[in-house]
């Protein structure tokens, strides 16, 4: 971890990856928020991926 | 293209100039804001070198400005009564409204452009020379060409209900970026800004048709779904 | 237990399947295995040092935005053309030009971050940057005319035309932005391109990002296809609501022989 | 007195109906302004819609015209089939909404020949209808936007007379005028209506309007509740 902190520009990068994760991230959970409160409120039956 | 769409299409596009004959909004207020904008760049951008060099870019940016303009004024006559709606009804056909539209507009930037030339000579000296003249006019018209069919398209989907005027600049300008970019290349090389040659205009006249052609089929056969509500 | 005459309907499944859930733990393997590789076993390069580690999110992002925005022009395609006019092929390309915007997103990010590492400024005035930005604000464009009003027909088919005519608009900008950056080069030291020569781990450290990303792609248009279906669903079943709502009106404001 | 029994295409059968719908469900934002509406009305015509405000009275002109769509049901104007192509229906509906249609910055007659190009109507054709909507001589030059209401109205019906419209679909027509705008409205209607233009007519004002009608329907909640 200590040669991870310790790269030159460091700062650019891990803020690279941790922008492509946190964006993902909250892209990701808000697609499946949507999806499971819609999902409760149809009947298993109608939903045609089951 | 059958004979009887083109004699629509020049019906539409002579009501559209007509009304502006009688209504004077594009030569009482859109020209005079295109002015202003040509007056502003120089505020921001100071004398000296710097105004003179970007004077084809500053002059096709202020076009770009007004097209969104004149373009929301070519669909708001149609919509303030609900014409639209009647030509709708009457089952206008939607190719040759488009070719109307686009033909009006077409026309009025032309008028719109070379004012706006005659001001840049006056404003920031870009004084065009001989051998570029039908480079000039070349790229004029082909750049006007585009920025109608273009205008036309994004403005009928813009016209279609209310709270859409909004979206317009945001779907004209990115697209727009090509015709931006060729028709200031081909006034540079026309006037001679920056010691390029006449020679180096030609390939952006060829963008320019290119863009022009593609944007007008393919509007003219989007036309019809886009205005539908 | 106690027997049920006819089977109750149940709505306990959100979008996700177990086919998706194993996709899902793959997707986030191959993520977890990207960021060990990409930041701490893959060699700095001999040039850019560390700063090439941001390339292995950021080349996988944009060719997957790119593969996004192709998926959604296909499918615009399709529902256009289609005999049966099906929506769910409306609904795959706006799901997918979704998580292209987002995907783009993240490749301007991590563009301009690598940029300010090796050229020290964010932005250049690169035709490949160029088209990617104006890119992306399109796809926003096409975003905002999904949301525009109308029934959901005509929104499809309004989309779709929007979705076809980038397609015919992206190779002209591009072509556009190419040949004024190759007409007025300007020749300073910005012009040192990002690529770079690539070892081994490095390539395959690469390899590992575009399978990650492509999982990650399939995993979320399938997710985000779902839940637009579910939410049409529920706007169809909202108005069989309505409309049963309407005629009771009718019943309860009868109209006082009003006519003859 | 409505539904006053001789109605000029009273025997007319089905394929000869101006409007057939059965079961039409139509969408205004998601909302099913229209639930489930039977109407026929028959060649020549003149049938007055009355209900409440917000029964659908004018996403029913509006369906007829083809400016809303269909969402279910089966629905035929003049004879076409509005779920499927529409475009021999081109020319052949009127429709008079809230708004006119017209040009404002043009005048009456601008407007008019800019029409009757469209259509292809002769100049005969175009000053009979300028006539009939009483807006020959001084009128014919006014800019659309500096008439009256009710010259506005008659305007926008002579454009209907010049597209020779077979079915006129006018949506609260009187609203807005005083009462000599309305006579001269009515006048113009009737002179259609005699020359076998199958009329619907939306309103508000029912007594007025049930002198024009050969008949009247009720429309409430998306759905005609009483044909008379």
């Amino acid at each position: 971890m200590t040669t991870v902190i310790a790269m030159r520009d460091a700062g650019f990068i891990l803020g690279a990856y941790a922008a492509t994760v946190a964006v993902i991230g909250s892209f990701a959970l808000w697609v499946l928020r949507a999806g499971r409160r819609s999902g409760r409120l149809v009947d298993d039956e109608e939903k045609y991926w089951t | 293209m059958t004979v009887g769409r083109l004699r629509t299409a020049r019906r539409i596009a002579a009501k559209d100039l007509l009304v502006e004959r009688r209504s004077r909004v594009l030569v009482n207020q859109v020209l005079p804001f295109s002015g202003l904008v040509m007056v502003v760049f120089a505020f921001a951008l100071g004398t000296g070198g710097v105004l003179e060099r970007s004077a084809p870019g500053l002059i096709w940016l202020a076009v770009l400005f007004s097209t969104l303009i004149t373009v929301q004024r070519s669909f708001a006559i149609e919509t303030a009564d609900g014409a639209l709606e009647s030509l709708r009804v009457a089952g206008v056909d939607p190719v040759a409204l488009f070719i109307g539209k686009a033909a009006a507009l077409a026309c009025e930037l032309i008028a719109l452009i070379t004012v706006l030339l005659g001001l840049a000579v006056v404003l920031y000296g870009a004084e065009p020379r001989a051998e570029g003249i039908v480079l000039l006019v070349t790229t004029a018209i082909s750049a006007t060409c585009a920025l109608a069919a273009l205008g036309t398209i994004y403005g009928g989907l813009a016209a279609g209900g209310p709270g859409r005027e909004t979206l317009l600049p945001l779907l004209i300008l990115p697209v727009a970026a090509p015709v931006l970019i060729g028709a200031t290349r081909g006034v540079e090389a026309a006037l001679g800004t920056d010691r390029t040659a006449v020679s180096e205009g030609w390939p952006w006249v060829g963008l320019l048709t290119v863009f022009a052609v593609a944007v007008g089929v393919s509007g003219a056969l989007a036309f019809g779904t886009l205005i539908e509500d | 237990m106690t027997p049920t005459t006819s089977p109750q309907p149940t709505a306990r499944r959100a979008t996700g399947t177990r086919a998706t859930r194993v996709l899902g733990i793959v997707t986030l393997v191959m993520l977890g295995w990207l960021l060990l590789f990409g930041l701490v076993l893959s060699p700095a390069d001999i040039d850019q040092g560390d700063a090439v580690r941001i390339m292995y999110v950021h080349v996988p992002t944009v060719w997957l935005a790119y593969l996004a925005f192709i998926v959604t022009a296909v499918c615009s395609g399709l529902y256009l053309f289609g005999k049966r006019h099906s929506l769910g092929f409306d609904r795959v390309a706006g799901a997918s030009a979704e998580i292209g915007v987002v995907f783009m997103a993240l490749t301007l990010i991590s563009g301009s971050l690598w940029g300010r590492i090796t050229w020290g400024v964010y932005w250049q005035w690169d035709a490949r940057l160029t088209t990617t930005a104006l890119l992306f604000v399109t796809y926003i464009g096409y975003l905002a005319v999904r949301g525009l009003d109308g029934t959901r027909e005509r929104r499809a088919r309004r989309s779709a035309v929007i979705g076809l005519l980038a397609v015919v608009e992206i190779p002209l900008v591009h072509w556009s932005v190419r040949l004024w950056r190759s007409l007025h080069q300007e020749a300073t030291i910005l012009d040192t391109d990002l690529d770079v020569d690539i070892d081994g781990l490095m390539l395959f450290t690469l390899f590992s990002g575009v399978i990650a990303f492509t999982l990650l792609f399939v995993w979320l248009l399938l997710h985000r296809t779902r839940t637009i279906a579910l939410d049409d669903l529920l706007a169809s079943r909202g108005l069989d609501r309505a409309i049963a709502e309407r005629r009771a009106e009718v019943s309860s404001s009868s109209p006082s022989g009003g006519g003859s | 007195m409505d539904g006053s029994g001789g109605t000029p295409a009273g025997d007319a059968m089905s394929g000869a109906a101006a409007v057939e719908m059965s079961g039409v469900i139509a969408l205004l934002g998601g909302f099913p302004a229209l639930s489930g509406l039977d109407l026929t009305v028959a060649r020549g015509e003149v049938v007055l819609v009355a209900g409440p405000n917000g029964a659908g009275k004018t996403t029913l002109l509006n369906v007829c015209a083809g400016l809303v769509p269909v969402a279910r049901g089966s629905a035929r104007v003049l004879g076409v089939d509005l779920t499927g192509d529409r475009a021999a229906l081109r020319q052949r509906v009127g429709l008079l909404g809230h708004r006119n249609g017209l040009y404002g910055d043009l005048t009456v007659s601008e407007n008019l020949s800019f029409w009757s190009e469209l259509v292809g109507a002769t100049t005969e054709e175009t000053d009979r209808a300028v006539e009939a909507a009483g807006l020959a001589g001084r009128l014919a030059d006014v800019r659309v936007a500096a008439l009256s209401a009710g010259q506005r109205r008659r305007t926008a019906l002579a454009v209907l007379l010049v597209r020779r419209a077979e079915l006129w679909l006018l949506d609260e027509p009187h609203a807005g005028l005083d009462p000599d705008g309305r006579t001269e409205l009515d006048a113009l209607i009737r002179l259609a209506a005699a020359s076998g233009v199958t009329v619907m007519l939306a309103s508000h004002d029912l007594n007025r309007s049930r002198d024009l009608a050969d008949r009247e329907v009720t429309v409430v909640g998306g759905v005609v509740v009483e044909a008379a």
